[in-house]
C-alpha cells in the first residue's frame, strides 16, 4: 500500500487526491540538537514559517545522539508525516532511518548536513568545510603570514567539529603556526578555561579561531582578562556572535542564516506536500561577517 | 494460616511495582486515546524496538545494581566495542568473527570493572567512572573522532538490528530472550541467590561461602556483555559506528531500574520491575515525541512521571 | 507501667504487660526470647509508641515520643543491639548527641576528654578515646555503649542484656558498678538470660511470657527453678543436660597459627565427638582465631589439617568444602540477611541440597526452611518471616540450621548462645551434644564460663592471643594430679596468671 | 602505649590522603619541569581561578557524599539559578539582588533534593537523577534554549569572577575562604558530628537524638547554595548566563571527592582531601592543555592519573 501511496503522490494525475490528503499530514523536523542555539534558530525559523503557511511540523529533538534521531524518525514515521526535514547528527548514521521513510512514501529533505547514501528530495546544505576555510583564511589574512594561532574544537566526534575542523586545517596548514588546537566542547565556560590555559603557554599567540561562536566568546573573555591582543573568528553568526563583532571583540563570524534554512526547508516541504517539484540542491549561502572599523 | 503468609510476599513483590506498573498503564492509555498513532500497531513495534537497548543495559545494570554496585561505564563501552568492530570490518574482518568479536570485547571490558571493584578494591561508583572515562578516550583514539560507516551489508549484521521475525522486529525477539533467561538466572538458580545474598550481606554471604568477588565480577561481566549486544543492536540499526554514541545511556539505564523498585543499596529489586521501567521510559520517549511535545518540555514530563512512580512504590 | 498492649502489624507482642519500678533498685526483667522484654523497654523510652496502657514516672503519667525525651527525664536505654556509629571514635560516640560545646556549636574537646577518661576508668576500661569505635570487639564496644550510659545523669538505666557479649572479669566490674549506682538512689532495669546474674546483683524480677505479665517476685524470695517455671511455663530439668558422645579419632588440628598483633604459635586439636570450649577476655583474639581456621581472616602463619592431612583453607568456600562449618559471634552483621526470609537465610550455605544442575528446585527448597522451622523449633509465622522480626534466640536458631543441614564434620560456635533463653539455651545444647554424638568435632567458643564448664571436654583458654592453656573437663579420664578446668582454673589462665 | 595508640588515627588520616597528595605532587612537579609556563605564577594563579568553580561544588558534595548520599543536580541547579539570575537583570533587576536571588534559589533548589530524600525517602541518586532532568528542562524553558548574555558591568557582579584583591584572583579567595569556613563546620562543630554520625549509622544517630533528616536537609542545601555560588563566579567570569553550562559539573566534583578519599558509603573521609582532589584535577586539566595534549587522550591520562590515585589510597 506503501508504495502505491507512494506512486500516487508523484503522479501529476492523483495531484487532486493528494493535495486533499496532504492538508492532514504533517511535516516532521528530526533536529539533531536543541543545546545549541544555531540549531534553535533553526528550528524556530521553521516554526514561524509553519506558522505562517498554516502547517503543522513535529520537532523532534536527538539531543546529538545518532540512535535517538533514529527513535525520533521512526517516531515521526509513526505519526504518518508527508515530509520528513532531517537535520543530520551524522551523515551516514542516519541514513537507514530516511531510508525507511522513503521506503513509506515520506518526502525527505535534508538541512544544514547531507544525508549519505540515500537520494532525498530536497538538499539544503550549508557547507561547514568551506565555511570554515573562508573564516581562518580571513584570520590569517589579519595576523599575517606564519602567525602563531590557536584552534578551540567542538565536542570531539561531533559533525560539525570533524567538517570545521577539515576546514580550518585547509587553510592553515603551511601557511601558519598553529600553536594549540584543543577542545572546549562548544561550551563557553570550557572555552574560557582552555582559551586561558593556551594563553599562559603561548603567550604570543594571535589568532584564535573557535569552531563556534560559544567558544569564540569564551576566548574573547580570556583575552580580555589577560589583556591580550588576539584576533577572534567564530562560526554561527549568533545574536551573541554578531553582537560580539560589531563592537570588535570578534573580527569575524560565519554566517549560515539558520532561521532562513528553516524556513526554506518548511517552504520546499510545503511545495512536496502539494505534489509541486523543488529544486534538487538549495544552496545556503555562506558569509562573513566581519567587523567593520 | 501457613497459606496466608506464603502468599504474602508475592502480593507484596506486585504491590512493590504497582506504582510503576500503575504508571505504564496510565500512560499508555492516555496517549492512545489521544493519539491514533501512538496505538498503531506499527508504532508498538517500533517503540518495543526503541526500548530494545536501553532494556539490554538496564537489564545488566539491575544485577549490578543487587550487589549495591553501579555501572557507569556502560554506555563508553558500548561505544568503544562497536568501533572495535567496524573497525574490524573495515579492516576486512568476516562480520559475524567482528560481531563476536564485539560481544568478547564487551565481556573482557566488563569483567576488568569488575576486577577494579573487587581485586582492586574500588568503590563501584569511582571504579566506573574511570573507566567510562577511559573507555570513552580510547574510542575516540581509535576512531579518531570519526564515525565509521561503509560495513556493508552482511545479512546478519544488518538482521541484528533491521529484520523481522514473525513481523517482530528482531531487537525485541533479543531482548525479550536476554530478559528470560536472565530472569530466570536471578531467579531460579543458586547464582541468582549468591547475587541477592552479596547484596543483602555481603559479609554474612561470605562467611556462609558465597564467592562474593567471582559473583560481582560475573554481573559486571553480564553488563558488559549486554551493553555491547545493545551496541550490536545500534551497529546494525545505524550502519555506522559512532564514538559519540552511548552519553548518558547509563542514566536510562539506572533510571529504569530505579522505576523498577530496585534498591540502590542492594539485595532488593526484580528484573521484571526493570522491563516495566524500561517500557514507561521508553512509551514515554515514544508517545512525547508523537504528540509533538517540545523536547525542553519532555525532560520536566520525564523527571515528574519518574519521580511520581517512585514516590507511591516508596516503602517504609 | 501498666496494661501495656502493643501489636506490629497484627500481630500482638505486648499483652496487658507491666512492671513497677521503686528508687534504687535493680529489677529483672525476664522471658524467654520474644516474650516482649526489648519491646516493653522501647515504649518506655519511646522509641515504640504504645497502642493503649499507661506509662507513669513519678506518678504522672508520659508519653514519651523519642527516646531523647526520656533520657531528659533521667530514664536511659542501653540497647540489646548494639547501636554505635563504627567511623566515629570512642570520645565521638560517648558525647553523640550531647557534645560539650561552646558558641555556635563549637565543640569542646579537652572537656569531653576528661569526663570520658572519668567515665572509661570507673568501668575499668582502658581504651583509648580516640580509637575508632569499629576497631574495638564487640565486648568493648559494649562496655562503650554503658559508659555512654553514665554519662547521663540518670535515674533509670535500662540494661539490655549488657553481659552477652562480657566474660566473667568485666561482668564483675559492670555489676560494681551497678552496686555504686543503686547507693546513689539509681534504678536499673536488667534484662538477661544469665540466670546466675539475676540471683547475684537483682532485687526484684519481673516476668514476661507472650507478651503477659506473669508476676514480679523478691529475688531472695524465689529459686532458679520457679523463675524458669514462670517463664517458660514448664520445668526444664538440668540446665546442661547429660553428655554421652564417644571421643574418636582427630578431626582437627591448628598448628602454630599466627597473626601479628592478633594472635601467635595458636596449636590445638579436636577429635571428632568432641567439645572444645574456648575461653578468655574480652578482645583475646578468639573471633579472630576461629575465622582464620574458617578462612576468613588471612593468617600470616600456621598450619591446618583435617584428620591428619594438611588442607589449604583460605577462603570459607574451601572450609566449608572440607565440612568445616561456623557460627559467627555477630547474627546482624555475620551471620543473618536480615531483611530475607528464613528459608532465604537456610538455604544459603545448602544450595547445593537445594538445586540440580544449579537449578533452585522450589520444593527442596521449601522443605528445608519447613525443617528448620520445625526440628529447631523456630517460633515464627512461618519460613518466609523475614529474620529482622524475629527475636533473639530465635535468629539464633536460624543460623543453627543454615549450618546443621550442610551436615559438617567439623563445628565452630563463636557464642552460640548470647543472647538466647534458658529453654531455648537448652535445646542448643541437646543439638550441639546430638551433634558430638554423631561425631561432629566442636570448637565452642563462650564468655558464659558455667556453659564453657557444662557443656566441653576440654577448655582452652586464651590470653592476649597466647594460648594461656589446655584443661581437661571430663573427671572420668582425668590423670593423676592433672589440673582441671574449674571457674578459677580459666580465671587465672585467661588473665595472664600461671596455675599453681 | 597510650601515646602510641592516641596518634595512630591521625597518621592514618594523612596516610589516607597519601596517594592523593603525592599525585598532585608528582604532577605539579613533572608539568613545572616540563613546561616553564606551567610554573609561571600568573599560570598558577589563573590554575587556581579554574579550579574554584569545581572546589565549590565538591565540597558541596563532600558533605552530601559524608551522608552516604550524593548530589547529582548540582551542574544543572548552577545553570537553573545563573539563568534566572542573567533573565532578573534583563529584566531590569539591581545586579545584587539577582545575585542574591541566585544564592536564595540555590538554597531552595538545594533543600528541595534535601526533602525529596528526608521527607519523600527517596534514595538520594534517584531523587537527584530526576532534579538534574526537571532543573535541566526548566533552564530551557526558561531561556529557550539561548545564551543570555548583556548583564551590563556592574562592579560586584563583574568582581566575584574576574576582581583580583591582593593580586590573586577573587574566585580564589572565595574558594579559600568557604573552604576554612566548610572545613571549621564539618571538623569543629556539633553539625559537624552529626554528618559523620549520620553518614556512620543513621539508626544509631537517631537514637542519640540527631536528627538526621534535618542534618541531610542542611547539607543538600549548602550543596544547592555552594552549586549556585560557582554558578555566579561563572556568571562573571562568562559575561552571560549559558543554558548548556554545568553538564558533567557533577562528575567533576565526585571525582574530587573520590580523590580525596572520602567514601562513597558515608561516614568516613575529610574535606581537604577533596581540596586535593580538586587541585589534581586542576592541574590535570591547566597542564595537559598547556602542553597540548590531544583531547582524545587526554580522557585516558586523565582516567589512569585518577585511578592510580585512589587505587594507592583505598583501605582494606
Ligand atoms: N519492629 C518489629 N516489627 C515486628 N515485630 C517485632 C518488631 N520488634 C519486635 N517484634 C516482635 O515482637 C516480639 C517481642 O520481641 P522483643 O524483641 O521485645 O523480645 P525480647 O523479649 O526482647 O526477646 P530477646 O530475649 O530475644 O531479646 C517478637 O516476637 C518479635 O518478633
Ligand atoms: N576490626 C578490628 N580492627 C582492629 N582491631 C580489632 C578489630 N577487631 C578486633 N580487634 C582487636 O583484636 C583483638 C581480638 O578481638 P576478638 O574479637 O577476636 O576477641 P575475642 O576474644 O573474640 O573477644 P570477644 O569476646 O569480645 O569477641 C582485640 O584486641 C580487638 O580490639
Ligand atoms: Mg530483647
Ligand atoms: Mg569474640
Amino acid at each position: 500500500a506503501c508504495t502505491t501511496g507512494a506512486e500516487q503522490t508523484s503522479s501529476g494525475a492523483a495531484a487532486g487526491a493528494t493535495g486533499e490528503q496532504s492538508t492532514g499530514k504533517a511535516i516532521g523536523l528530526s533536529v539533531s540538537t536543541l543545546n545549541n542555539p544555531f540549531f534553535v534558530t533553526l528550528s524556530d525559523g521553521a516554526k514561524a514559517e509553519a506558522k505562517k503557511l498554516g502547517v503543522q511540523v513535529t520537532v523532534a529533538d536527538a539531543g546529538n545522539d545518532t540512535a535517538k534521531q533514529t527513535n525520533d524518525i521512526e517516531d515521526l514515521i509513526s505519526k504518518n508525516i508527508g515530509v520528513l526535514i532531517v537535520n543530520p547528527v551524522d551523515s551516514d548514521a542516519v541514513s537507514n532511518a530516511v531510508k525507511d521513510a522513503k521506503s513509506k512514501g515520506i518526502k525527505v529533505i535534508s538541512v544544514d548536513r547531507v544525508v549519505n547514501g540515500v537520494d532525498v528530495d530536497c538538499k539544503i546544505a550549508s557547507d561547514n568545510v568551506s565555511g570554515a576555510k573562508m573564516a581562518t583564511e580571513y584570520l590569517m589574512s589579519k595576523v599575517g603570514k606564519n602567525a602563531k594561532i590557536a584552534q578551540l574544537e567542538g565536542t570531539t566526534g561531533a559533525s560539525a567539529t570533524i567538517d570545521r575542523g577539515k576546514g580550518f586545517h585547509q587553510a592553515a596548514d603551511g601557511k601558519a603556526q598553529i600553536v594549540a588546537s584543543q577542545t572546549a566542547k562548544f561550551d563557553r565556560a570550557t572555552a574560557l578555561n582552555v582559551s586561558e590555559n593556551i594563553l599562559q603557554a603561548h603567550g604570543d599567540v594571535q589568532g584564535i579561531f573557535a569552531q563556534n561562536d560559544e567558544m569564540a566568546l569564551g576566548a574573547v573573555e580570556a583575552v580580555a582578562a589577560a589583556k591580550k591582543n588576539v584576533v577572534i573568528v567564530g562560526f554561527d553568526a549568533t545574536t551573541d556572535g554578531q553582537s560580539a563583532v560589531k563592537s570588535g571583540k570578534m573580527a569575524a563570524t560565519v554566517q549560515q542564516k539558520p532561521d532562513l534554512m528553516g524556513a526554506t526547508a518548511i517552504d520546499n516541504a510545503q511545495k512536496l506536500l502539494k505534489g509541486e517539484k523543488v529544486a534538487a540542491n538549495v544552496p545556503v549561502s555562506v558569509t562573513l561577517i566581519t567587523h567593520k572599523g | 494460616m501457613n497459606t496466608k503468609t506464603l502468599s504474602r510476599p508475592r502480593i507484596g513483590d506486585i504491590l512493590q511495582n504497582l506504582g510503576a506498573m500503575i504508571a505504564l498503564i496510565v500512560l499508555f492509555v492516555a496517549f492512545s486515546i489521544i493519539s491514533a498513532d501512538f496505538r498503531s500497531m506499527n508504532n508498538i513495534l517500533s517503540l518495543l524496538k526503541q526500548a530494545s537497548t536501553n532494556g539490554l543495559i538496564a537489564f545488566g545494570m539491575t544485577g549490578v545494581i543487587l550487589t549495591g554496585g553501579i555501572d557507569l561505564s556502560v554506555g563508553s563501552l558500548l561505544a568503544l566495542t562497536t568501533v572495535v568492530g567496524a573497525l574490524m570490518i573495515h579492516a576486512g574482518t568476516a562480520p559475524v568473527i567482528a560481531m563476536l568479536c564485539v560481544l568478547l570485547l564487551g565481556v573482557v571490558l566488563g569483567a576488568l570493572n569488575g576486577i577494579l571493584i573487587t581485586k582492586g578494591r574500588l568503590q563501584p561508583f569511582i571504579a566506573t567512572l574511570i573507566t567510562m572515562t577511559v573507555y570513552r578516550g580510547l574510542t575516540y583514539i581509535f576512531s579518531n573522532g570519526m564515525p565509521i560507516s561503509g560495513l556493508g551489508s552482511d545479512p546478519l549484521l544488518s538482521g541484528v538490528g533491521r529484520g523481522t521475525m514473525m513481523s517482530i522486529p528482531v531487537p525485541v525477539w533479543i531482548m525479550v530472550v536476554l530478559f528470560a533467561l536472565y530472569f530466570f538466572i536471578l531467579n531460579k538458580t543458586t547464582f541468582g541467590r549468591k547475587v541477592y545474598a552479596t547484596g543483602s550481606n555481603e559479609k554474612a554471604a561470605q562467611l556462609a561461602g558465597v564467592n562474593t568477588h567471582k559473583t560481582k565480577v560475573i554481573l559486571y561481566t553480564i553488563s558488559g556483555f549486554l551493553a555491547s549486544a545493545a551496541g550490536l543492536i545500534l551497529l546494525s540499526r545505524l550502519g555506522s559506528a559512532q564514538p559519540t554514541i552511548g552519553v548518558g545511556y547509563e542514566t536510562d539505564a539506572i533510571a529504569a531500574v530505579a522505576l523498577g523498585g530496585t534498591s540502590m543499596m542492594g539485595g532488593r529489586g526484580k528484573i521484571y520491575g526493570t522491563l516495566i521501567g524500561v517500557l514507561i521510559i521508553a512509551v514515554l520517549n515514544n508517545g512525547l515525541n508523537i504528540m509533538n511535545v517540545s523536547s525542553y518540555y519532555q525532560d520536566v514530563v520525564k523527571g515528574i512521571v519518574i519521580l511520581l512512580a517512585v514516590l507511591s512504590d516508596r516503602k517504609r | 507501667m501498666t496494661g501495656i498492649n502493643k501489636s506490629f502489624s497484627g500481630n500482638q507482642v505486648l499483652k496487658n504487660a507491666e512492671i513497677d519500678i521503686a528508687e534504687g533498685e535493680i529489677h529483672a526483667l525476664m522471658g524467654e526470647n520474644g516474650a516482649g522484654k526489648s519491646t516493653l523497654m522501647k515504649i518506655l523510652t519511646g522509641v515504640y509508641t504504645r497502642d493503649s496502657g499507661e506509662v507513669l514516672v513519678n506518678g504522672t503519667p508520659v508519653n514519651y515520643t523519642h527516646p531523647k525525651q526520656a533520657e531528659e527525664a533521667g530514664i536511659v536505654f542501653i540497647y540489646q543491639e548494639l547501636n554505635s556509629v563504627p567511623d566515629l571514635t570512642v570520645r565521638e560516640n560517648l558525647f553523640l548527641g550531647k557534645e560539650i560545646h561552646g558558641k555556635f556549636g563549637i565543640l569542646d574537646k579537652a572537656a569531653m576528654d576528661k569526663k570520658a577518661r572519668q567515665v572509661l576508668d570507673r568501668l575499668g576500661v582502658s581504651i583509648p578515646v580516640d580509637r575508632t569505635m569499629s576497631e574495638l570487639s564487640v565486648g568493648q564496644q559494649q562496655m562503650i555503649e554503658i559508659a555512654k550510659a553514665l554519662l547521663v545523669d540518670a535515674k533509670v538505666i535500662i540494661m539490655d542484656e549488657p553481659t552477652a557479649a562480657m566474660t566473667l572479669e568485666e561482668t564483675r566490674v559492670l555489676f560494681r558498678v551497678l552496686r555504686e549506682l543503686k547507693e546513689k538512689g539509681v534504678s536499673t532495669i536488667y534484662i538477661s538470660h544469665r540466670m546466675e546474674e539475676i540471683f547475684e546483683i537483682c532485687d526484684r524480677v519481673t516476668v514476661l511470657r507472650d507478651g503477659q505479665f506473669i508476676g514480679t517476685k523478691k529475688v531472695s524470695e524465689t529459686d532458679m527453678d520457679s523463675l524458669i517455671k514462670m517463664m517458660i511455663g514448664r520445668e526444664i530439668g538440668e540446665r546442661y543436660p547429660a553428655r554421652h558422645s564417644k571421643i574418636g579419632d582427630t578431626m582437627l588440628e591448628v598448628k602454630d597459627f599466627t597473626k601479628k598483633g592478633v594472635f601467635q604459635n595458636v596449636s590445638f586439636s579436636v577429635r571428632a565427638g568432641e567439645v572444645l570450649g574456648v575461653s578468655g577476655l574480652i578482645g583475646a583474639g578468639r573471633t579472630e582465631i576461629m575465622q582464620s581456621i574458617f578462612g576468613y581472616l588471612p593468617r600470616d602463619g600456621g598450619t591446618l589439617l583435617i584428620r591428619g592431612k594438611e588442607v589449604s583453607v583460605h577462603s570459607p568456600e574451601q572450609a566449608i568444602s572440607y565440612g568445616i562449618g561456623f557460627i559467627t559471634e555477630d547474627r546482624k552483621t555475620e551471620g543473618l540477611m536480615l531483611e530475607k526470609s528464613i528459608r532465604e537465610n537456610v538455604s544459603l550455605t545448602n544450595l547445593g541440597r537445594i538445586s540440580d544442575h544449579s537449578v533452585i528446585d522450589k520444593k527442596k527448597d521449601m522443605e528445608l526452611a519447613r525443617k528448620a522451622v520445625q526440628e529447631l523449633t523456630i517460633r515464627c509465622s512461618g519460613p518466609e518471616e523475614s529474620c529482622d522480626s524475629l527475636s533473639g534466640g530465635n535468629q539464633q536458631k536460624v543460623i543453627f540450621s543454615k549450618w546443621i543441614f550442610t551436615e559438617p564434620k567439623i563445628l565452630i560456635l563463636d557464642e552460640p548462645t548470647r543472647g538466647v533463653d534458658v529453654g531455648a539455651k537448652k535445646e542448643i545444647y541437646n543439638i550441639i551434644n546430638t551433634l558430638a554424638e554423631k561425631g561432629v568435632a566442636v570448637i565452642m567458643v563462650s564468655s558464659e564460663l558455667s556453659e564453657i564448664l557444662g557443656m566441653s571436654d576440654r577448655v582452652m583458654v586464651i590470653h592476649e592471643g597466647h594460648m594461656a592453656g589446655i584443661l581437661n573437663n571430663r573427671p572420668e579420664t582425668a590423670a593423676a594430679g592433672e589440673k582441671m578446668a574449674s571457674q578459677e582454673n580459666i580465671m587465672t589462665l585467661a588473665t595472664g596468671g600461671k596455675l599453681k
